[in-house]
């Protein structure tokens, strides 16, 4: 049995562990991020299909005008991609908490637009609407957290000098995606009022 | 089979005479409300029961059997009344005898059955196929049980007073009502109408009368003694 | 013997019993793992089909100890219709997800997915292992509908809503058990969307030097495609699931509409659409049917050439064909709903890419028997079962023709034909499937040897048991006979009943006979000959390291490929060529 | 061992597909006028289909007969399928394809005639409640016009399935509502089917027609029966625990006994 003696291939990372090598295999994060970007995407195109079909079904579509603080958080969760790319680039502790910080701030502004709704006794049971409005937020902020324990992760590891820059990419993919989802919800519930 | 057939009927005898339940005072002066129930207005027009999706029961009822929720006998007497103390009960002790509920022929025996808080009842299937039982309680625990063919009787009882409507829902004709009351004094009326509430020691009663589509009457008698008073209802019915 | 490169570095390896056994992050505990509970709930789905067929063939003779074990759904020893419905419910849930799901496509898959790529683990060993604890839970929170409330759901695994959605009105069962049913499925989507990104990314990612996407073995293929349909699939269930939720105890009408009466009850809902609910399902329901097929797919065309000691016919055309019944499958769902109250019109536009479906289905079929042809077939459990999976997915195959066209389908749906087509293709072929998975890499698992006589006892008496079980469900299906019900009360059934029992007989017996299968398996585990690296001679990967494989899969070594995986029948001394094998 | 393998597939084929052959359990005989095209549909499927299950049996046990390994002699050279997978690719989809053409090409006329095209001018008109656990038909009465359905006014203990208001609506005074289906014989039908409470279907095998009842919908379904008969009425979408027991009869009568009948009928009302 010869054994031909090669020269040592990188190593093959689990995403668990300490990625040095900045080889292409390294960017198992991304491709975990990229299809965990298509499952949720499918997941609100059928809730989309889903509104679709609900409004059409019957005549009990609510005609209400959504409340403005939803477009200021828009412009919040954008800011935050800004700095976290910002962040990225220069591999910079400030940017990353200002996006720790603006993620939260949408989150919080999403829980105070839900109060708004209250108010206007806009309910999860009074109309389809109001129904769809709160399913797609609420969904949408869980998967924010979601990207905000991540990036929690990425700034433990920056802090510490030991992020490869193809995991902080995947983070930033995410952070990403969530801002883009959510400028497409609020287009939805906007023209389908 | 056969020993259950018999007991049915010895217990429609006892039901169905006017001599309603509670049982009297030992010794102490006791009185007793009687009466009879009638109704004025245009009786709705009953509608024969359809059961021909059960050709058991079709076979079962060489008549046509009609709609039970407005029942009358001879001279305006309306069957089916629940007559009871409703105000100024002096804590009789509690009926302990077991309701007999049946099923039989795709109807309720009896249609409408009158029982006691706590006290325990029986609802058999006598029929050569399942009936499912869902008495639709609102303050009670609601349950819906099927009963296949030969299934041993269901035992259970109420703890809140509460008119139950019952229904099947394999047999959607088919209609009863568990009346539970807080008084062991009540009646149900047989085709004659009449009622009687014995062993009532002294005292001022309510007397209420309640039908299931002609609605409910009250009336205040007061027992001095061991004597009786009669106590009549005139309810009143409406075509539709 | 393996040839490779050393890795820079293993993983640490974990200690403790707990960290090594239990909280394990190998994908290959894991694999296990999944099987293990694959296994615990195929014997609690088979106990209640045994107790379903025997009320159907002797409704009033009561089952002595069930009347004690279930004394509100079997007083006295016979089940009661809502009972016998919620066992229907529960069968149903349990088959599809938690074995045919669990089984050939989690638990091989992550057993072997990495071995066959050349990976020491998956891509993300913690999410994988959350993705089998999760899956547990889900298992647990369904089961708990059995002692919780008034019983398990009866509204069966498609729970149509509006029974499903409006709540204990609807009869027993309705209330908690299916609140129940809907938060076990949803939480088993999460699941099976961690496991799908897993087995992706590592197919992807993680493949060693030289193993390019044409090399990947077949079973590779079959799992990577079955996560790729299981990723898009869940993605639209776990909606589904919120959204029947919320309409259960959230007040909002997704798929109630308005002025309905239950239990004399006018119900405070409007504007629903039950059919939107029948639509998200089976968007999910169509190719969650091909999650359970297409890795027996895998595990037959992987383990044929093996033993035929010859190259799988077309192992090209065999991947196009599994990549087009991928898309195909997103397309089909329709026909489920010809009848449903969906336009008419849309009915025909569904059967069509329905009948086009069995195009690659019938190629990868021909393929099967053409590899057969020329071959020196060695016979062992593990090849005796893929030749019988040939045989049953014929069956199976061949009675979706009646179904696929609206007009047939006017007369069959709803029947016994359609239990006896999606038992043959789902309850028996992928069944196959994984008895030959289990016989063919039981050696390289545990390092130990099933027994051989045993293996061949259960495939000849498992064989002819299903065609008695199934194939008579065909003719009830033509005379008629509804499914899903508990008593045969209409007088066009009554000549029907002693096909019922004869059906009860025959799955009484298969089922029993399936305790050689338990035997084989605890006992081999037990005291099993020890096995060789390569017991059947195969070429990939798995088979070029020891047996059970060390926890980093290569000892330290990392394998170079540069063969593809369906090296049989060469000259020389050796009639295979291993993948890991020089130049 | 390969040997056993062909046998007992062989006989399985030929045994399945002798009982499908020779219809020991088979349809009923079809009362309907559209049920015919339906039953040829059936049978050229069945041909079809029973060959493609006979031939791939036959073949799939023919192969492991002859090239299982023999335990004696040496090992024969291993030969590959002539042509490799070309042949079978071409031949499963010409002839699966073919076939597919064929029973689309048939089946979509036989299924538009029944599902796709409006019910004829004068079709008697019936409603159809599904609710749970039993069917319930109303005809229109003299005035030919049907009353008007109110959920909340529905009792199934004063037989009020529909929820007619009598009282007020004089339309509903005159409809007939029974528990069995009547229809006159060579006269179009259209039921209108509603639902009560959740998903039911309607399934008469004589008459070789089904359709869902959809909560929230009224969907129209039209046949014409032929032979005079009582035939049973089934529901085949899992409704709760009475769906096994949820079932009406279908008298087909001629026209005077139907005219008679539905004289009885208003009579008794």
């Amino acid at each position: 049995m010869s054994t031909a003696v090669l020269p040592p291939s990188p190593s093959v990372p689990a995403a668990a562990r300490v990625a040095t090598g900045d080889g292409p295999r390294a960017s198992v994060a991304q491709t975990g991020v990229w299809i965990g970007i298509a499952t949720i995407s499918m997941s609100f195109a059928a809730l989309t299909s889903a509104l679709v079909v609900r409004q059409s079904s019957a005549p009990d579509w609510q005609h209400f005008q959504l409340p403005p603080l939803l477009y200021l958080n828009t412009l919040v969760l954008l800011v935050s991609s800004a700095t976290l790319e910002i962040s990225r680039r220069r591999r910079t502790v400030a940017a990353l908490n200002a996006t720790l910080v603006l993620g939260l701030l949408f989150v919080f502004g999403q829980v105070l637009a839900w109060r708004q709704l209250a108010a206007q006794h806009l309910f999860l049971a009074s109309g389809p609407r109001s129904a769809f409005l709160y399913v797609f937020t609420a969904l949408h902020a869980l998967h924010v957290l979601g990207g905000l324990g991540g990036l929690l992760y990425v700034q433990r590891r920056l802090a510490g000098a030991v992020l490869a820059p193809t995991t902080f990419k995947a983070a930033a993919l995410y952070w990403h995606f969530m801002a883009i989802l959510w400028v497409y919800l609020l287009t939805l519930l906007t023209i389908r009022g | 089979m056969i020993a259950r057939v018999v007991a049915g009927l010895v217990v429609l005898a006892v039901g169905g005479s006017a001599a309603g339940g509670g049982p009297p005072h030992r010794g102490l002066p006791a009185g007793t409300i009687s009466g009879k129930v009638t109704y004025t207005g245009t009786l709705p027009k009953l509608r024969q029961i359809d059961m021909s999706k059960e050709p058991n029961c079709v076979t079962q009822h060489p008549t046509p059997v009609m709609t039970q929720d407005a029942v009358t006998g001879p001279a305006n007497s309306v069957r089916y009344v629940v007559v009871y103390i409703s105000a100024g009960d002096q804590g009789a002790p509690a009926a302990t005898d077991t309701v007999h509920y049946d099923q039989k022929g795709c109807l309720y025996i009896p249609h409408v059955a009158a029982m006691q808080v706590h006290q325990p009842l029986a609802i058999f299937n006598d029929d050569p196929h399942s009936h499912n039982i869902h008495p639709l309680a609102r303050v009670n625990a609601e349950w819906n049980k099927s009963q296949p063919k030969g299934a041993p009787p269901i035992r259970t009882s109420w703890d809140q007073p509460e008119f139950i409507p019952v229904k099947c829902n394999v047999h959607p004709w088919m209609h009863g009502y568990f009346v539970v009351l807080a008084t062991p004094h009540s009646a149900v009326t047989d085709s004659t109408g009449e009622f009687s509430l014995a062993g009532l020691p002294p005292g001022k009663y309510t007397v209420t009368a309640w039908h299931e589509r002609f609605g409910t009457q009250s009336q205040e008698v007061t027992i001095g003694g061991s004597e009786s008073k009669t106590a009549n209802f005139v309810l009143t019915a409406r075509p539709y | 013997m393996t040839h490779g490169v050393a890795t820079s570095h293993a993983p640490p390896r974990p200690q403790s019993f707990l960290r090594r056994h239990v909280f394990s992050v190998d994908h290959k505990v894991i694999g296990r793992q999944y099987l293990d509970l694959a296994l615990v709930a195929v014997v609690t789905g088979m106990v209640l089909s045994w107790i379903m067929r025997f009320h159907l063939g002797w409704p009033e003779t009561p089952v002595p100890g069930l009347g004690k074990l279930a004394p509100t759904g079997a007083a006295g020893g016979v089940i009661t219709p809502e009972y016998y419905l919620a066992l229907m419910t529960m069968h149903g849930t349990i088959m599809v997800f938690f074995v045919l799901t669990t089984a050939p496509f989690a638990g091989f898959g992550n057993f072997f997915l990495p071995i066959h790529v050349g990976a020491e683990d998956m891509a993300f060993p913690r999410i994988n292992m959350m993705s089998f604890w999760v899956t547990l839970v889900a298992f647990l929170v369904l089961l708990s509908a059995f002692f919780v409330g008034d019983g398990p759901p009866l509204s069966g695994w498609t729970a149509y809503a509006p029974l499903s959605a409006v709540g204990k009105d609807a009869g027993p069962g309705q209330g908690v058990g299916q609140t129940l049913w809907a938060i076990s499925i949803a939480i088993f989507c999460v699941a099976q969307l961690l496991g799908s990104l897993n087995f992706i990314a590592t197919t992807l990612d993680l493949r060693t030097r030289g193993m390019s996407l044409a090399r990947l073995p077949f079973a590779t293929w079959a799992w990577f495609i079955t996560s790729v349909i299981g990723l898009v699939a869940f993605a639209v269930l776990m909606p589904a699931c919120i959204l029947l939720i919320l309409d259960r105890v959230a007040g909002t009408s997704f798929f109630i509409p308005a002025g309905l009466v239950i239990s004399d009850r006018l119900q405070p809902h409007a504007g629903g659409s039950p059919l939107l609910w029948q639509h998200l399902f089976w968007f999910f329901g169509h190719p969650e049917v091909y999650i359970a097929i297409l890795p027996g797919f895998g595990i037959v065309s992987q383990i044929l050439p093996v033993f035929a000691r010859k190259p799988l016919l077309g192992p090209r055309v065999f991947i196009t064909c599994l990549i087009a019944i991928a898309f195909l499958s997103y397309t089909v769902w329709g026909h489920h709903m010809f009848l449903s109250g969906m336009n008419p019109l849309s009915a025909t536009l569904f059967s069509v890419p329905t009948l086009v479906i069995t195009i690659p289905a019938t190629i990868i079929t021909l393929l099967w028997i053409g590899t057969l042809y020329g071959a020196r077939l060695r016979f062992t459990s593990a090849s005796l079962f893929a030749l019988g999976f040939v045989s049953v997915f014929v069956s199976g195959g061949i009675s979706g023709f009646f179904l696929a066209q609206p007009s047939t389908d006017i007369y069959l749906h709803g029947t016994y034909f359609v239990v006896a087509h999606f038992h043959f293709v789902m309850g028996v072929a992928a069944m196959f499937g994984i008895f030959a998975g289990t016989y063919f890499w039981f050696p390289k698992m545990f390092g130990r040897m099933m027994n051989e006589t045993l293996g061949r006892w259960h495939f000849w008496l498992t064989f002819i048991g299903v065609y008695c079980v199934f194939m008579p469900m065909h003719y009830l299906g033509l005379a008629g006979n509804v499914r899903r019900y508990s008593a045969f009360t209409d007088e066009y059934l009554q000549p029907l009943i002693p096909l019922h029992r004869f059906i009860t007989i025959a799955a009484l017996f298969t089922g029993a006979v399936q305790l050689i299968f338990l035997f084989n398996l605890i006992r081999s585990r037990l005291r099993g000959p020890k096995a060789p690296d390569n017991p059947w001679e195969a070429t990939t990967l798995e088979w070029s390291t020891s047996s059970p494989p060390p926890h980093d899969n290569f000892g330290g070594r990392q394998p170079v490929v540069s063969h593809g995986p369906n090296e049989y029948g060469s000259a020389g001394p050796r009639d295979y060529v291993m993948q890991a094998d020089p130049q | 061992m390969g040997k056993l393998f062909a046998v007992v597939v062989t006989v399985i084929a030929l045994v399945s597909a002798a009982i499908f052959a020779f219809h020991v359990w088979w349809l009923p005989p079809d009362i309907s006028t559209h049920g015919v095209r339906i039953d040829r549909q059936m049978n050229e499927t069945m041909v079809v289909a029973g060959a493609l299950f006979v031939l791939g049996q036959l073949a799939l046990a023919g192969f492991v007969w002859r090239f299982s390994a023999g335990e004696r002699g040496a090992p024969r050279p291993v030969k590959s399928f002539p042509g490799g997978p070309t042949p079978l690719v071409v031949l499963a989809t010409v002839l699966v394809g073919i076939e597919i053409l064929v029973l689309t090409f048939v089946g979509s006329k036989v299924w538009a005639d029944v599902y796709q095209t409006p019910p004829a001018p004068g079709a008697l008109q019936i409603e159809v409640l599904g609710e749970q656990f039993a069917f319930y038909f109303r005809y229109a009465g003299a005035d030919g016009k049907f009353g008007a359905m109110h959920p909340e006014m529905m009792n199934d203990a004063t037989e009020n399935f529909f929820g007619l208001d009598p009282a007020n609506d004089t339309t509903a005074r005159d409809d007939i509502v029974v528990g069995s289906l009547v229809i006159p014989i060579n006269q179009p039908v259209v039921l209108e089917m509603h639902a009560k409470d959740v998903n039911h279907s309607f399934y008469v095998p004589e008459l070789r027609i089904q359709q869902d009842f959809v909560p929230g919908l009224v969907i129209p379904l039209h046949f014409t029966a032929t032979t005079p008969g009582k035939y049973e009425l089934v529901c085949t979408q899992l409704c709760g625990l009475g769906h096994y027991n949820m079932r009406a009869f279908v008298e087909v009568k001629t026209q005077p006994d139907f005219a008679q009948w539905l004289k009885e009928k208003a009579a008794a009302l």
